[in-house]
C-alpha cells in the first residue's frame, strides 16, 4: 500500500497500543475486583506487544524467512527480533497470568472475598 | 623557724591562750545576754567551773569508736585553725603554721571536725544528734556562700590567699579592710552570725528541742574536749575576722579589744532576734548577705 | 579454566528440571541436589572471579551469534564478585533450609527447590548478562519464581504478599518492555555494550523516558523508596530463608541492573545524584518505619530496604570511593542479613504471632540462636570490631570527600534509629524475663542451620578484624563499573573469547 | 614481636579463655581472669617505653599505637582502678549467673580503655571508642531486670555522641587525608573557620556524652546504678576518665588555636559548673546508695570539666589530679556499696542502718574515701580542690569559684548521708547478723583507700607524670613553680605544704586519743544504740529511732526552685515526639495492593513532569 496510508495505519496502530495499555493500567488501577485487576494487567501486556510488533514493521514487509526465490528479499523482510522478543514476552504473560489467578484463588479461599481493599492484613 | 621544739612551744602557748580568752569570752557573753535579759546571770568565770568538772569526771558510757574518737576530731580542727590564723602579728611565737596560712586550707580544715563530730554524733544512735547535723550542715552551706564571697573578693583583690599576706597589705594602706572593701566586710560579718550559731541561727543545737543537738550523749571527757574545742575554735575565728578585716593586731591588749569587739555582734544580734527555721535561716542568708557578697565581688573586679 | 560463565545459569535452571524426575528415583535427591549444584556453582563462580581477577574479563557468547547481534555473557570482575556472593548464599540457604522444619513433606520441598534453583538462576543470569531483553527475561524468572516462594505457606496471609508483589512485578515488566521497545526502535539494538557506545545518537528525550522507564521497572526490583511496598509483605510472609535469599539474593540483583543502567548505559547528566537524592529518601523512610514494627521478620525487612537505600547513596556520590563503599556495603549486608533472618525466623518460629514482644528472654533458652542474632544487630548497626563498621566508615569517608557533610549527618542520625529498634529487640531477647504463656516451647535449630549461621558469623568477624581479605576484589570491581569504555571495548570487540 | 601487640593480645586471648575455661572450672577461669589483668599490667609498666610507635594499615587507613606521656597517666588509671576492681570482682560476683560472659567482658572493655590510650589515629581511636560503648552497654544491662530503659538510654547517647565523633573524623580525613591526630593537630589551625567551630564541637558532644557532662549526663545515673558495683567502680571511677581524654586533647591541641577559643573554654567551664551544682543537689536527693554516688560521680567530673576547661597549668594540673582522685575514690565507694549489698542484700538508706561494727572494714575505707571526696585535707582530695580554688581565682573567675564552692560545700551533705545512713545511727535487729565482707574484697578497698592519704600528703608523686602530660601537650613545666614533692603553690606563689600540716594533725590527733583513751577508758561500758536519752526517759527495744527518711528536708524546702526542671523530662517529651511522627509517616505503607501500584505510576509520571530538572 502507499506510503501515506501505511503513515496512517501506523499511527493508528500506535495510539491503539498506547490506549490499550492505559486501559488496562486503569482497570489495574481502579478496579477492585482481583480478577479484573488481572484482566487488566494482561491488557496492558496485549498493548505492549502490539507496540513492540508495530515497532519492527516495515511497509509491504515479508515473514523474515530466507527460503529459495525470495534471497532478494532481504531488505523487504520485517524485523525479526522484535516478534521474537514479542513471542517471549507473551509466554512470560502468561506465566504471570497464571501464577496470577491460582493466587487469586488461593485468596478467596482464604478471605472469602475479591475485595482488594478487604485484604488488608499486611500493612504498616 | 629555729627548731621544731620552738615552733611546738608556741603552739602550745597559743592554744593555751585561745582556751583561756575563748571561755572568757563565752563567760562574757552568758553574763551580758543574761543582764540584757534582765537576769543576774552566772559569774564570768562559770565555764571554767563546768569545763573542770567534765574533766575530772570520767565518762560513763559510749556507744563505739567513732564516738570515741570524734571529739579528738573536733580538736584537730580548732587547734589547726588557730595555729594558721595569725594570732599575734610579727610575733615570732605566735607565728606557728602560719606561713603556710592560707585562707582556702583553712576554710577546708574547719569543716574537718564538724565533720568527724557528726560521725561521732551519729554513731550514738540519737535521732536528736542526727537531725541537729544535718540542720548544722544544711545552715552551713546558707552561711559558706557569702562568707566565701567576701573572701574570694579579697583574695582576688589584693592578689593573695594568704592571710599575712593581706596584714600586710593593710599596714601597708594603712587602712583597714573593714573600710577600704566595706562590701566584703558586712557579708563576712553576716555569715559570721551563722558561723557562731547564736540565735537566730541556734536551731543546730537547738536547748530543750533537740537536747542540746549533736553534742547529746557526749559526757564527761568527751564533752569537756568539745566544749574545749568549741571556745578554742571560737577565738580562731574571731581572730581570723581581726586579721582579715580590723588589720590584725600587734600586741595582745589590741587583739582582745578587736576581738571582743567583733565578738559582741553576734552576740547582741542574738540576744534580740528569735530562732529561725533551717530553711528561713538558708534563705536569708542567700538574701542581703548574698547581695552584699556580689556587690564585694564588682567592687573587687573593677576597682 | 575449570568451566564456562554459561554452566552457572544452565546448570541451576537445568537441575531445575531435574529435580522432579530424580524425585521419584530417591525422595532425598530432592533435598541432595540442590546442594549439589550450588556447591559446584559457587566453586565454580569463585575460581573464575580469581581467573577474571588475574587476566581479565571473559566475554561468552551464546549460540555462535557475535555481539551485537547475539546475545553475550560478560563475567567481569563486578559480575564476577557478584555472582560469587549469590551462589555462596545459594549454598548457605540450601544448608539452612535442608530439611527446613518437619512439617514440610516431600512435595513442597520439591516446589521449595524447584523454585529455589530458579530464583538464583535467575538473579546470577540478571548480573551476567550482557543484553537488555535477555535481562528482562531473567528479572522475569525471578519474579515468577519469588512469587511462588513467597505464597510458600498456604496457612499464613502468604498469597496477600505473594499477589501484591506480582502486581508491582508485572508493572515492572510492562515498564521495562515499554523502554526496551524504546530503545530499540532508537538504536535497533539490545546488546547494552552496543547501545552505551551509541546512546549519544538518541534522540534526548526518547532516552531520558527509556531511563525513566528503566528506573521504574529496576527500581521496583530494587526496592527504592515509593516503589517498595511489596517488599516488607514478601519478606514477612516468605519462609524464613527465602526471606534472607531475597535480601542478599534478588535484592542484589536489582540494585546491580539499576547500576548498570545508570553507570554503563545512559550518559544522562544528573543520574548519579538522582540516585543519592532516591537512596536517602528510601533510607530515612525505611529505617523510621522500621521503629516501629511489631513483628521482627516486618522490621528486619524494612531494615533491609533502608541498607539497600544506603547502598543507593554509597553508589550516588559517583566517586570510586563511593562504589567501592556500596559494593562494601553489598557484601556485608549480604552476609549479615541472611544471618538475621535465619536467627530471626527460629525467634519468631517459637513466638506465637511473630510480635517482637513475645520474645522475652529467648536468649537463655535458645543460647545459640540469640547470640547470633546479637551478632547480627551489633554488625549491621555499624559496630567495630564487626563487619558493618567498615563498610559504614567507607561510606562516610566516600561522602566526606566530596564534601557532602549534610548527608554524613542524615546516614548517622539514621543509624541511631537503627541502633533504638535493633537493640530493643537484643534487650528483649536477653534481658526480659521468659513468660512460658506467650511462646510454645522453644524450637532449637538443627545441626545444618546452626552450621549455616556459623559460617556467616565467622565470616562476619573474619571481615570485621580483617577488612583487607576482601577490599582488594572490591577496588577492582569498582573500577570495573567505572570504567565504562573498557566494558565497551571489552564486549565489542570480544575481549578474549574462551578457549574451550 | 612489638610488646604493644602482645598486650592487646594477651587481652584478647584472656578474654576468650577466661570465657571458655569458665565452662569448665570457676577457679581456673578466676585464675585466668587475673593474670589476664595482671600481666599487660607488668608488661605496661615495665617493657613499654613511651613514645615507641607500631604502625600497620588496613582497610586503606594507616594505623599507628603507641603510649604518651599524656596517655600515661589515665593508663594508671585505668590499671589501677581496673586491676583492683578486678580481685574484688572476683569474690564479689561469686555466685551469680553466666559469669563467664561478665569477665570476658570485663578484659575486652579494659583492653578497649587500654586501646583507646594507646591509638595514636582517628580510626582506632573510634573503634576502641565503640569497643568499650557495647562492652560497657553489656555490664549495663548485665543484672537483667527490667533495665531495658536504663540501657537503651544509655547505648543512644553514647551512639549519639560516637556518631557525632564519627562525623568529626571523617570531616577530618576529608580535610586533611590522614587520620593521624597529629595531623589534625597540625592542620587544624589551617581550617576556615566553620571547620574550626564544627570539628571541636562534635567532638565534644562525643567526649561530653562519656563524662557525662550536662546536657548528656542523664544516661549516668541510671547506667552507674544499674551495672554491676565490681564494674561500676571501673565504670565510673575509669571509663568515664575516656571522655576527660579526649577532651583534654581537644581543649589543649585544638581550641586553644583559635582565635576564639576562651569562649569554648568559658562555655565548658560553666557547663562542668552546672554539672557540678546539679550533680550535687541531686546526689543529696537519693535514697539509694548507688544512685546518690551515681550523681555524686557526675559531680565529680563537672569539677574535672571546669578544670579541664579553664585550662591554665594550674587548672589543668588540678583537673587531671582530680580525675586520678576520683578514679581511686568513687572506686572505693562503689566497691563498698557493694560489698554492703552482697552482705546485707539491700543499698537503701532507710533500709540498713548501723553498720559499723558488724563491717568495720568497709567503714574505714569509706571514711577515708567519703574525706577524699569531699576534698577535706590531708587526703588527696583536697590538694586537686585546691588548685582548681587557686587556678579559678587567679584566672578571675569570680562565680564559676562560688558555684563551686556552693556545691562542694552542699557535698558534704550527702558525704554524710552516705557514712550516716549505712554505717551510724540506730543498730536495727535485722542486721544483727551482718558479717564484715570477705579480705579479698576489702583489702582492694583499703589499698585504694590508703592511696588516696598517700598522695595526699606526697602529691608530687601523681603530679610528676601529670606534669611530663602536659609539657606534652605543650605546657611549661611546672615542677618547683606550682609542686614540689609535698608542697603546692598557686599562681601568686602562695603555699600549702602538707607534711607539717599532717604532722601536726597526726600529733594533735594521737595526743587527745591518748587523753581520752588512757585515763578511765577502761570504766566506760559500751551501750546499745537504744540506750540514750531522748528526752529523758530510755527507749523501749520495739520504738523505732532510726532517722532515715526525708534526711535533708529543710535543705530542700530551701533549694526547691533549684531542682523543679529535670532535663530528663525534655528528652524523653523529644524522643516520643519522634516515635509519634514516625508511627505516622509508616501509615504510608497502607496494605493495600492497588495503592502502591498508584504510587509506582505517580512516580512514574512525576519523572516524566521533571525530566528536564532532574535529567538536565
Amino acid at each position: 500500500m502507499d506510503d501515506k496510508i501505511f503513515e496512517i495505519m501506523q499511527f493508528g496502530v500506535y495510539t491503539a497500543s498506547i490506549l490499550l495499555i492505559l486501559i488496562g493500567l486503569y482497570a489495574a488501577l481502579t478496579k477492585k475486583s482481583l480478577i479484573k485487576i488481572v484482566i487488566g494487567l494482561s491488557i496492558v501486556d496485549a498493548g505492549i506487544h502490539l507496540l513492540l510488533v508495530a515497532i519492527g514493521y516495515i511497509n509491504l514487509g515479508t515473514a523474515p524467512i530466507f527460503s529459495p526465490g525470495y534471497e532478494d528479499t532481504a531488505s523487504k523482510m520485517v524485523d525479526p527480533v522484535p516478534q521474537a522478543l514479542v513471542l517471549t514476552a507473551i509466554v512470560i504473560g502468561f506465566a504471570v497470568t497464571a501464577v496470577a489467578l491460582s493466587l487469586v484463588i488461593r485468596l478467596y479461599r482464604h478471605h472469602h472475598t475479591l475485595e482488594i481493599d478487604e485484604i488488608k492484613n499486611l500493612k504498616w | 623557724m629555729e627548731s621544731i621544739g620552738y615552733n611546738i612551744m608556741g603552739g602550745i602557748i597559743t592554744v593555751i591562750v585561745a582556751f583561756v580568752v575563748g571561755l572568757t569570752y563565752m563567760g562574757l557573753s552568758r553574763k551580758i545576754t543574761a543582764r540584757i535579759q534582765n537576769r543576774k546571770g552566772p559569774p564570768f568565770y562559770q565555764n571554767f567551773i563546768d569545763i573542770f568538772k567534765l574533766a575530772s569526771k570520767t565518762s560513763a558510757i559510749n556507744h563505739g569508736f567513732m564516738q570515741h574518737i570524734g571529739p579528738a576530731f573536733m580538736m584537730i580542727t580548732s587547734i589547726m585553725s588557730v595555729l594558721i590564723v595569725p594570732v599575734l602579728t610579727g610575733e615570732q611565737w605566735f607565728s606557728n603554721l602560719n606561713f603556710h596560712g592560707d585562707l582556702i586550707f583553712l576554710l577546708y580544715i574547719m569543716v574537718f571536725g564538724p565533720l568527724g563530730m557528726a560521725l561521732g554524733a551519729g554513731q550514738t544512735g540519737n535521732p536528736n544528734s542526727a537531725i541537729g547535723v544535718t540542720r548544722g550542715l544544711s545552715q552551713m552551706v546558707g552561711f559558706e556562700i557569702p562568707w566565701v564571697m567576701a573572701l574570694v573578693a579579697l583574695m582576688m583583690q589584693y592578689h593573695t590567699t594568704s592571710i599575712v599576706d593581706l596584714i600586710k597589705v593593710q599596714q601597708e594602706q594603712g587602712v583597714w579592710l573593714m573600710f577600704s572593701s566595706p562590701f566584703a566586710f558586712i557579708a563576712a560579718v553576716m555569715a559570721m552570725l551563722g558561723m557562731f550559731r547564736y540565735s537566730p541561727f541556734d536551731i543546730v543545737g537547738a536547748p530543750t528541742e533537740l537536747a542540746s543537738g549533736p553534742v547529746s550523749e557526749n559526757g564527761g571527757k568527751y564533752l569537756f574536749t568539745l566544749m574545749s574545742s568549741n571556745s578554742i575554735f571560737a577565738f580562731a575565728k574571731l581572730t581570723l575576722y581581726v586579721d582579715l578585716f580590723l588589720g590584725g593586731a600587734g600586741n595582745i591588749g589590741e587583739l582582745l579589744l578587736k576581738t571582743f569587739a567583733i565578738y559582741l555582734i553576734p552576740m547582741l544580734y542574738g540576744t534580740v532576734s528569735p530562732r529561725y527555721r533551717t530553711e528561713q535561716s538558708i534563705k536569708y542568708f542567700w538574701g542581703w548577705p548574698l547581695f552584699f557578697g556580689f556587690l564585694a565581688i564588682l567592687q573587687a573586679s573593677f576597682f | 579454566m575449570v568451566g564456562s560463565p554459561v554452566l552457572l545459569i544452565a546448570i541451576p535452571l537445568l537441575a531445575a528440571f531435574l529435580i522432579p524426575l530424580l524425585g521419584m528415583i530417591w525422595k532425598e535427591l530432592v533435598r541432595i541436589i540442590p546442594g549439589l549444584v550450588l556447591a559446584y556453582m559457587m566453586v565454580l563462580s569463585a575460581s573464575l572471579l580469581y581467573y577474571v581477577l588475574e587476566n581479565g574479563p571473559i566475554i561468552e557468547i551464546l549460540a555462535g551469534w557475535r555481539p551485537p547481534l547475539g546475545i553475550n555473557l560478560v563475567f567481569s570482575p563486578l559480575t564476577g564478585f557478584l555472582t560469587t556472593i549469590m551462589t555462596f548464599l545459594g549454598f548457605i540457604v540450601w544448608l539452612f533450609s535442608y530439611r527446613f522444619k518437619r512439617n514440610v513433606e516431600f512435595e513442597p520441598a520439591k516446589k521449595y527447590f524447584i523454585f529455589l534453583m530458579m530464583l538464583i538462576a535467575g538473579a546470577v543470569g540478571i548480573v551476567l548478562t550482557g543484553d537488555i531483553f535477555n535481562q528482562f527475561v531473567f528479572i522475569e524468572i525471578v519474579g515468577i519464581s519469588a512469587y511462588a516462594l513467597t505464597a510458600f505457606y498456604t496457612g499464613r496471609n502468604a498469597a496477600e504478599a505473594s499477589f501484591k508483589y506480582l502486581l508491582m512485578g508485572s508493572l515492572s515488566a510492562s515498564a521495562l518492555l515499554i523502554a526496551i521497545a524504546i530503545i530499540y526502535s532508537q538504536l535497533g539494538t539490545l546488546n547494552m555494550a552496543d547501545i552505551a557506545n551509541n546512546i549519544h545518537l538518541m534522540d534526548p528525550n526518547f532516552k531520558v523516558i527509556a531511563l525513566i522507564l528503566f528506573i521504574v521497572g529496576i527500581g521496583i526490583e530494587a526496592e527504592i523508596f515509593p516503589l517498595n511496598g511489596w517488599a516488607p509483605d514478601a519478606y514477612t510472609e516468605a519462609p524464613g530463608p527465602i526471606g534472607a535469599a531475597f535480601a542478599g539474593i534478588v535484592v542484589k540483583a536489582g540494585v546491580y541492573a539499576m547500576v548498570r543502567m545508570v553507570f554503563t548505559l545512559f550518559d544522562v547528566s544528573g543520574a548519579t545524584e538522582f540516585l543519592l537524592i532516591i537512596g536517602l529518601v528510601t533510607l530515612i523512610i525505611a529505617e523510621t518505619t522500621a521503629l516501629r514494627q511489631e513483628k521482627l521478620k516486618r522490621m528486619l525487612a524494612y531494615s533491609s530496604i533502608g541498607q539497600m537505600g544506603l547502598v543507593f547513596v554509597a553508589f550516588g556520590i559517583g566517586t570510586v570511593e563511593g562504589i567501592f563503599a556500596a559494593l562494601f556495603l553489598m557484601l556485608n549486608h549480604a552476609i549479615i542479613k541472611p544471618l538475621l533472618f535465619f536467627s530471626g525466623s527460629y525467634l519468631v518460629f517459637n513466638s506465637k504471632d511473630k510480635k517482637i514482644k513475645e520474645m522475652n528472654g529467648l536468649g537463655k533458652y535458645m543460647p545459640m540462636t540469640a547470640a547470633f542474632f546479637a551478632l547480627g544487630s551489633f554488625a549491621i548497626v555499624g559496630l567495630p570490631p564487626f563487619a558493618g563498621f567498615w563498610s559504614k566508615l567507607s561510606i562516610l569517608t566516600a561522602a566526606a570527600n566530596e564534601g557532602m557533610l549534610l548527608i554524613i549527618a542524615l546516614i548517622l542520625m539514621v543509624s541511631v534509629v537503627e541502633i533504638v529498634y535493633y537493640f530493643r529487640v537484643v534487650n528483649r531477647i536477653y534481658f526480659f524475663k521468659f513468660d512460658k504463656a506467650s511462646t510454645v516451647i522453644p524450637h532449637k535449630p538443627r545441626i545444618n542451620a546452626v552450621f549455616a549461621m556459623a559460617v556467616l558469623g565467622i565470616l562476619i568477624l573474619l571481615i570485621g578484624f580483617y577488612p583487607d581479605a576482601v577490599t582488594g576484589v572490591l577496588h577492582k570491581a569498582s573500577d570495573d563499573l567505572m570504567n565504562t569504555q573498557q566494558y565497551i571495548k571489552n564486549v565489542l570487540s570480544l575481549g578474549q573469547t574462551l578457549t574451550n | 614481636m612489638e610488646m604493644i601487640y602482645l598486650i592487646f593480645i594477651i587481652f584478647l586471648g584472656g578474654a576468650g579463655a577466661t570465657y571458655l575455661l569458665g565452662k569448665i572450672n570457676d577457679i581456673l577461669r578466676d585464675i585466668i581472669f587475673l593474670a589476664t589483668l595482671l600481666v599487660p599490667s607488668v608488661l605496661f609498666l615495665t617493657q613499654v617505653s613511651i613514645g615507641e610507635t607500631v604502625n600497620f594499615t588496613m582497610a586503606g587507613f594507616s594505623f599507628q599505637w603507641g603510649i604518651t606521656y599524656f596517655s600515661t597517666i589515665f593508663a594508671y588509671i585505668v590499671l589501677g582502678v581496673g586491676v583492683f576492681a578486678g580481685i574484688y570482682a572476683v569474690k564479689a560476683m561469686k555466685g551469680k549467673k553466666n559469669l563467664n560472659f561478665f569477665f570476658a567482658n570485663y578484659l575486652l572493655s579494659i583492653m578497649a580503655m587500654m586501646g583507646i590510650l594507646f591509638s595514636r589515629d582517628l580510626v582506632s581511636f573510634f573503634i576502641f571508642w565503640e569497643i568499650m560503648t557495647w562492652t560497657s552497654y553489656l555490664m549495663v544491662v548485665f543484672n537483667g531486670k527490667d533495665v531495658q530503659k536504663v540501657g537503651i538510654k544509655y547505648f543512644i547517647f553514647s551512639a549519639i555522641g560516637a556518631y557525632a565523633m564519627l562525623m568529626a573524623i571523617v570531616t577530618t580525613y576529608s580535610l586533611t587525608g590522614s587520620m593521624m591526630i597529629d595531623s589534625l593537630v597540625a592542620a587544624y589551625p589551617g581550617f576556615d573557620f566553620s571547620m574550626q567551630l564544627l570539628i571541636p564541637i562534635l567532638l565534644l558532644i562525643g567526649f561530653g556524652v562519656k563524662s557525662a557532662m550536662m546536657p548528656l549526663h542523664v544516661w549516668a545515673p541510671g547506667a552507674y546504678s544499674h551495672a554491676p558495683m565490681a564494674y561500676t567502680s571501673v565504670f565510673s571511677g575509669a571509663l568515664s576518665k575516656m571522655g576527660i581524654y579526649g577532651m583534654v586533647i581537644v581543649m589543649v591541641s585544638l581550641v586553644s588555636h583559635v582565635p576564639e577559643g576562651h569562649w569554648f573554654r568559658e562555655i565548658i567551664a560553666w557547663m562542668g559548673g552546672i554539672t557540678a551544682v546539679m550533680g550535687t543537689l541531686w546526689a543529696i536527693k537519693q535514697d539509694d546508695a548507688k544512685k546518690l554516688l551515681a550523681y555524686s560521680s557526675v559531680a565529680q567530673l563537672g569539677y574535672i570539666i571546669v578544670g579541664v576547661g579553664i585550662g591554665t597549668p594550674l587548672a589543668m594540673m588540678s583537673g587531671l589530679f582530680l580525675a586520678v582522685m576520683h578514679g581511686l575514690f568513687k572506686g572505693t565507694l562503689f566497691m563498698a556499696v557493694g560489698a554492703i549489698e552482697r552482705q546485707t542484700g539491700t543499698t537503701n538508706f532507710t533500709e540498713v542502718t548501723g553498720l559499723i561494727r558488724k563491717m568495720p572494714w568497709t567503714f574505714l575505707a569509706s571514711l577515708f574515701a567519703i574525706i577524699a571526696l569531699a576534698g577535706i585535707p590531708p587526703l588527696g582530695g583536697f590538694i586537686g580542690k585546691w588548685m582548681l580554688y587557686e587556678s579559678l581565682i587567679g584566672s578571675e573567675h569570680y562565680m564559676l569559684v562560688i558555684v563551686i564552692f556552693f556545691s562542694s560545700t552542699a557535698a558534704f551533705l550527702y558525704c554524710y548521708k552516705f557514712l550516716f545512713g549505712f554505717f551510724l545511727g540506730q543498730e536495727e535487729k535485722e542486721w544483727s547478723h551482718v558479717k564484715e565482707a570477705p579480705a579479698m574484697m576489702v583489702v582492694p578497698m583499703l589499698v585504694l583507700a590508703v592511696s588516696t592519704f598517700v598522695l595526699g600528703v606526697f602529691p608530687g608523686l601523681i603530679l610528676k607524670p601529670i606534669d611530663a602530660g602536659m609539657q606534652m601537650l605543650g605546657y611549661t613545666s611546672t615542677q618547683g613553680h606550682f609542686w614540689e614533692l609535698s608542697v603546692i603553690f598557686n599562681d601568686w606563689g602562695n603555699q600549702v605544704a602538707m607534711q607539717p600540716i599532717v604532722y601536726t594533725i597526726i600529733g594533735i590527733f594521737v595526743f587527745f586519743l591518748a587523753f581520752l583513751t588512757i585515763k578511765g577508758y577502761k570504766e566506760t561500758r559500751y551501750v546499745t544504740t537504744k540506750d540514750i536519752s531522748s528526752s529523758g526517759e530510755v527507749p523501749k527495744e520495739h520504738e523505732n529511732l532510726t532517722f532515715a527518711v526525708n534526711f535533708m528536708q529543710p535543705f530542700f524546702r530551701a533549694v526547691e526552685p533549684l531542682m523543679r526542671r529535670q532535663i530528663d523530662k525534655y528528652y524523653n517529651g523529644f524522643a516520643n515526639g519522634l516515635e509519634a511522627l514516625f508511627d505516622f509517616t509508616r501509615k504510608i505503607y497502607t496494605g493495600n495492593g492497588q495503592t502502591y501500584a498508584l504510587y509506582a505510576i505517580i512516580f512514574a509520571v512525576l519523572l516524566l513532569l521533571f525530566k528536564n530538572n532532574l535529567f538536565g
